[in-house]
């Protein structure tokens, strides 16, 4: 270990996402003990504490984790209300099926996708990325959905025209992409002699073929 | 053959001529067309024997390089004013080891999370958030790729039929909706212009009908003389007027 | 305010999976003016530096971002038990043509790497390392590729114009120029007296590789 102690655990807490056990920083260390791990995390609250950051080491849930302190919540959370968030997949596969398909019709969304989709259009509706162009003249008269400027603006396209289409995206192959990877792979593992190079490129070229 | 068969694998066609020519030690300025071209080929040889599937890349550099060859053998032909045949591969060697050295650069920067590593959002911040983000954290590769899935999931008693043709007229409709949305009203003759083949005609045609069908559309004229003009019977947010 | 504006962004930092910028701190902060936002960061900056952290504030993507320091990657790689970002050879080459050209068309990429690239493409917008920026008013209408945000935050730069400039690659200038004389040289010996039209066109087209 050529690193202090105390720092490796700080980045262990710093990069994790979730409280980590002293016998999780055992694990991933050599021949530490329980006890110079202790001591270290009791350094590292001692000085977060003494340094008087916006941070503190805490125990949680038999952890521990570097927790914001509480004063700073109200910031942080303005913060994360700003923050992008996500589509979920079936939100993506929704939209996606408008954009291709527009004008479309729920049913004919819902035949692609095979579930309901009514909880899904009013969130598209709400995100301002799907808009209601009018009513088709059929039967109950069912909505016609299309996407907005902003839809536009959010996957940064010019104009519907410059979406993708299906064959551009089928194009974008993924076999010499595999070829490539497996290539590396090999260059990695520097073969020592020549038969078993020969060797390991039969093995390479059945990769590709699979 | 009288080289080592120590094969590296070669991404292509200038992967593997720049070997051969970093490994007979040659100028890249003068490259010895014939022996390269020689080695280039028992190159290609060797891998065929080993079915490696000889990529057409490699194919075309390899008759690029025999015609080199063959020019060079006429010294006295050739036209005077033209340039060595050679820098047609010395050029494309040239801009390929720029970007392979970009690439090398490129790999020893400091890789997130490879090299170094960034605070994730911590799951006890997100409880206390409602969704509610304005920003949308997505792209166009993810809408792309949910499309071609949706498209390849082939579900039962779904039949989806692949336009061939180069107009749709989904598109069309779109052009003249935000054609209409820009203009307020256009003239009829103003949705065709006249480097329109008869097919795009038609499809642009057919989109004014059916939007016309669905209300979206008003279609005016004033006497049987007049021009058509179209007019939205939508507002700015696409709504129908008619509900 | 009652906390002291420090310690406000550096709560905004930790808390946050992606590089902030100035702007953004600004607006979720009231009456703050960028100039103080942009002290306040810099001590932190030299705050972290002085205390020896495992980690340092770094300016990438046009953002700040705490990222942990490079020497502690093993061990961090040994607790997230993943192998570490790993692009091929050819992945980085295309990436690296599309970095100095965009917008970069497909069939320029495929040119100059002298393979197809199709599936590589596809891995590195799956990364989310390029993205389709558009398409260009030329036959058939092709897609045009840039690189992302992402792209800056993964490589660890400020902006695009940090990318190193390409003539200030050592030889490659050099060789240019050598380039350049050896057409002369040539020339020269071969053809005395001709006029040096094939050979300004040359240099002309070196120029714009640049």
């Amino acid at each position: 270990m050529d690193k202090p102690l105390k720092l490796i655990i700080e980045a262990f807490l710093f990069a994790s996402d979730r409280p980590i056990t002293l016998r999780e920083i055992q694990s991933w260390l050599l021949g530490e003990t329980p006890s110079s791990i202790a001591l270290a995390l009791k350094e590292l609250q001692a000085e977060y504490d003494s340094l008087q950051r916006s941070f503190v080491l805490k125990e949680v849930a038999g952890g521990y984790q570097l927790r914001t302190q509480s004063v700073y919540a109200p910031y942080i959370l303005r913060m994360l209300k700003t923050s992008p968030t996500r589509l979920s997949r079936a939100a993506l596969e929704t939209l996606a099926i408008i954009a291709y398909r527009q004008p479309a019709l729920r049913h004919e969304i819902e035949r692609l996708r095979g579930v309901d989709i009514g909880g899904i259009l009013k969130t598209l509706l709400e995100k301002d990325l799907i808009r209601i162009m009018g009513r088709k003249s059929l039967p109950g008269r069912p909505l016609i959905y299309g996407t907005t400027r902003k839809f536009l603006e959010v996957f940064d396209l010019k104009d519907l025209d410059s979406l993708p289409k299906l064959r551009e995206i089928r194009e974008l192959g993924v076999e010499q992409e595999q070829l490539a990877q497996a290539r590396d792979e090999r260059q990695k593992i520097e073969t020592s002699g020549k038969e078993n190079a020969a060797s390991d490129e039969n093995e390479a070229s059945g990769e590709t073929s699979t | 053959m009288d080289y080592e068969v120590k094969l590296e694998i070669f991404e292509g066609p200038l992967d593997l001529l720049l070997h051969l020519i970093q490994k007979n030690e040659v100028d890249i300025f003068d490259i010895p067309i014939a022996t390269i071209t020689d080695q280039y080929l028992e190159y290609l040889d060797v891998m065929q024997a080993l079915n490696i599937n000889v990529a057409g890349d490699f194919l075309v550099m390899a008759a690029t390089m025999i015609y080199i060859k063959s020019k060079m053998l006429l010294p006295d032909l050739k036209d005077e004013e033209e340039e060595d045949p050679r820098f047609e591969i010395t050029r494309p060697l040239m801009e390929y080891m720029k970007f392979k050295e970009i690439a090398g650069d490129f790999s020893e920067r400091e890789l997130l999370n490879r090299d170094v590593f960034v605070r994730q959002i911590q799951p006890y911040l997100r409880e206390q958030l409602a969704d509610e983000g304005s920003q949308l954290d997505v792209n166009l590769f993810q809408l792309m790729d949910a499309f071609r899935r949706i498209v390849d999931q082939k579900l039962p008693g779904v039949q989806l039929k692949l336009q061939l043709q180069k107009w749709s007229v989904k598109e069309k409709t779109e052009f003249i909706i935000a054609h209409l949305k820009q203009k307020g009203s256009i003239f009829f003759h103003e949705l065709f212009s006249e480097d329109q083949t008869v097919s795009e005609f038609i499809v642009t045609f057919l989109a004014l009908l059916e939007l016309i069908h669905v209300g979206l559309v008003k279609a005016l004229q004033r006497t049987a003389e007049s021009e058509i003009r179209l007019a939205p019977s939508f507002d700015e947010n696409g709504e129908n007027n008619n509900g």
